[in-house]
């Protein structure tokens, strides 16, 4: 069974330079994982993410990112991802390159990177300035009605991060709930790490839930509480008032970068991460 | 504005609600829409069927979403599928009779701009980006869009265009074949523009009490045309004010619960 | 709520000449409506099931079809489909033809049908000669590496009639257990009928599991043992004996028509088909 | 043969559990692949995972399918998923070490036919089709046959290819760059045939203990070819005849209880 702690799963599965996603959309975000990331100081990622959400603000403003795939880059509900809008305006702390597509068009990416096709189709991007943007999204002919359709190429990342709800004890790991393109995104990596709620004896997996077996996830760590501040359904509900907050730690670099100090690079962990939020008097 | 009892926002999302119309198929976003939608099935559309892009079909929320994958949205849902299955086999096969988008520029012809102001390469303003919407845009029967009117957001010229509307008018988007057939109404705080059939240009079919057709013509970036008669909107009716206070009352105390993590 | 008998959504649904898929992998096949469409003797459908079974045996032995696509055409366990043998092999009771795939390519060519896309693109049929007796399986050129890869029309059936466990009383249908593609045919078809083994109130179902939301049912029928002598999970199991017992069966044209006469064309619905199964002595 | 104690089923059932390994993926058809691997997992690989194409997945069956989609295989999995995903996901993303495969007809390049005897438009029989044997013999890493041997069924030329082995054999499948390395062995009722690892013909490397070389080429339809030293198998041990017998024993109670329809 691959349960390691989450410093050992970055330390050893995660390189400077690789492509990573880090999914979960809206539900089951692998924040804990992505500040480890950070904690670790890794450079030059090309980081994948349908909605880089604060996690890749995080990370991004952190400088671990140099590249970024996304398809819709805010703090939901709250407005911009003031860290990584600066990297994309200003190239603060570092330039960043960004592959720009629609969640249609990255799930078919991830789609196709999972069923190790090189490439998706759909019918997309119509009439949009996306593609004079983003030349990897090209065209094909259909070989029986001679339309053309939209095609994107398959999303293949080094390593897949998510959080999950449970683990067994053999490795096998249960998601349930919104899971967004986590299955696919996971399926098209090279290596993935979980980070999960809790381990137990048995996952009673309800029929026709959504598992990942053991044999395919290179890693498991138990990080209770590591999808914060999004949620875990059955553990913990989304603290839309951190959120909130961010929108005024991320505005400004420097109260940014003393954020990034205090819960970060001064914790050895997530759990050390949450004593002392808890510390400074945020009730969580 | 004086003597109202009624905020713009209430206005505007009452006048989205009742546009749609009882087992609808709507495909929602966060925010307006979403409330929209929510205060349209908890009145005169009990039978509207609700998808959001995190996957859940049929979903009854009783209180608003603040994100579009909340758990109270996957608790109350019919199903709740994987993402890539809700583009393909449920927006992308047509199944969707209403999408419903905001924006935050929209040019004459319905297209819209969520993705940046200025140069794509060199930005004035770079904004989220386009999301699920291009594809709504796209393959939903008909679009929605609810954005709020003003010479920054109502432009003559769009930097980007993210969703396709009709794009250059005089019937593009029909003879290059999208599948749906285009943005149908744009709710703003003035008031409901629908398309001219031939033109595709938005004109103000219908304003508010409360504001002046000049004042909508002036809020717009291009030489706003109005229809013939333009309809006076009845403002927000008492059920409809309590149903969508009580809906963002319940959502406030919801959201107002501290998160315990069990750490 | 489409709530109808069985009979008259055959009779409303499914009309000569149509393209019919009635699916269901080994679990939740709906033999009742198949039989429902021999007795009301629908003619020259085009047949579409990745493993016609003892169903498609059934209905193209009483005429019903001259058209069958699929991937794998024999008695699961038993051994040869003796009845779509003999429309193949000799044309009785009339010529079938055929459009053969691998069960990789049907299910391709259901998820582009569910998709709406007009192509299901995959790396199959590699070295075999089923693309030279298919002339619908092509290729295609990846715009990105350039390599050839296999493509397969859609499937767009103008019905699908699936068996499922239960429907509410809003007409949203659960499947749970094995489910083949069951969904993709479905959503695939331009009418979808669906019987089911009981109407609950609520359908409790698990979280991610598999529902057809009443608004994409065209009908919904109560048909309880509607997949006998296949198996629907938490009601019946397979009833292997019978699969055995139909290899004599359906060896012999005459024993088949006397067969069909008797539990078929003599019986008004499929409880009365049950009911004089039982009276002949068969334990079910 | 006599003074057996143990039929030929059983001596080939022992010899494919035996290429099994402990943690192996293997993509499992109906009969005696399935009771092969489900003997190797209640013997020597005990976490051998079994994927059947109906979408079980780590399938744990404690009596032998008899179909393809038993309840038995849902009701033990580790996950149970669309049939779909099941040949996009987890076969053709080239996840499955062993495919197993069964055949009408195997030429000596290990191309199988399970579709026609006779010509296609006129066939002498009409065999059931391919099923999912085409993209396992293409993306399974390798791929095991078994297949009881005769001249009708070692074929020197198949009517039909339905499943790629190595074609025409010196390396053209690899030239033609198929994802998986094709058939590894044949697992007959005589004893085991590998390939060349020059011209990709099989040839017999080991044979039973009750039957000669000379009777296994004289039950081939091509002149076959034998190693410099053909190994004899062990029979089955006490253990493997046990655990083979239990489980048919198990299998054959637990499907002999009749069905009950609930009407």
């Amino acid at each position: 069974m691959p349960l390691m702690t989450l410093r050992d799963a970055i330390r050893d599965h995660v390189h400077d330079g690789e492509t990573v996603a880090l999914e979960g959309f809206t539900h089951l975000i692998p924040f804990a994982a992505g500040q480890e990331i950070i904690r670790q100081r890794r450079q030059n990622l090309h980081l994948v993410r349908m909605t880089p959400d604060l996690i890749y603000d995080q990370m991004v403003g952190a400088g671990c990112a140099n590249r970024l795939t996304f398809s819709w880059g805010g703090n939901p509900g709250v407005g911009s991802a003031h860290r990584v809008r600066e990297a994309i305006e200003k190239g603060w702390p570092t330039p960043l390159e960004i592959h720009e597509h629609s969640h249609a068009g990255m799930a078919a990416a991830y789609v196709a990177g999972a069923s190790r096709l090189p490439f998706g189709v759909l019918r997309g991007y119509f009439g949009t300035d996306l593609p004079e943007v983003n030349p990897q999204i090209r065209s094909i002919q259909c070989p029986y009605t001679g339309e053309q359709l939209t095609t994107v190429p398959a999303m293949n990342p080094d390593v897949t991060i998510l959080h999950a709800q449970k683990a067994d004890g053999e490795g096998n790991v249960l998601l349930s709930g919104i899971i967004g393109a986590q299955k696919e995104a996971a399926l098209a990596a090279r290596k993935l790490i979980i980070t999960v709620e809790e381990i137990v004896e048995r996952l009673d997996t309800p029929m026709n839930g959504v598992v990942l077996p053991a044999w395919v996830v290179t890693a498991v760590a138990c990080v209770p509480g590591g999808a914060w501040p999004s949620y875990a359904r059955g553990y913990y509900s989304r603290d839309n008032a951190f959120y909130i907050a961010w929108d005024d730690i991320s505005r400004d670099r420097a109260r940014f970068l003393q954020w990034l100090d205090r819960y970060v690079y001064s914790t050895v962990d997530h759990a050390q991460c949450v004593q002392t939020l808890r510390a400074d008097g945020y009730d969580l | 504005m004086s003597g109202m009892d009624w905020t713009p926002d209430e206005m505007m999302t009452v006048t989205a609600a009742r546009l749609l119309w009882d087992k609808a198929v709507c495909f929602v976003g966060i925010g307006l829409p979403s409330a929209a939608a929510n205060l349209a099935r908890q009145s005169h559309a009990p039978d509207i069927v609700l998808i959001y892009e995190s996957g859940t079909i049929g979903t009854r929320p009783n209180v608003l979403p603040l994100s579009i994958g909340d758990g109270e949205l996957a608790d109350t849902a019919v199903c709740v599928v994987p993402l890539p299955e809700i583009f393909s086999y449920w927006l992308q096969s047509g199944r969707i009779d209403v999408g419903f988008l905001g924006a935050a520029q929209i040019d004459r012809y319905g297209n819209l701009n969520s993705t940046v102001v200025g140069r794509y390469d060199a930005p004035k303003t770079r904004l989220p980006g386009a999301g699920g919407a291009p594809e709504i845009a796209t393959h939903a029967k008909q679009v929605f869009v609810v954005i709020k009117q003003s010479p920054r957001s109502f432009v003559a010229h769009l930097d980007f265009i993210s969703s396709a509307g009709f794009l250059a008018g005089d019937g593009e988007r029909s003879r290059r074949r999208a599948p749906g057939r285009g943005p149908q109404a744009i709710i703003s705080d003035y008031g409901v523009l629908k398309p001219d059939p031939v033109t595709d240009e938005f004109v103000l079919v219908a304003r508010y009490e409360h504001v002046t057709t000049e004042s909508a013509i002036a809020a717009c970036g291009w030489p706003l045309k109005t229809s013939e008669f333009v309809e006076v909107i009845a403002p927000p009716t008492a059920q409809e004010l309590l149903a969508l206070r009580e809906l963002h009352a319940r959502t406030k105390a919801a959201h107002a619960a501290a998160v315990k993590l069990p750490i």
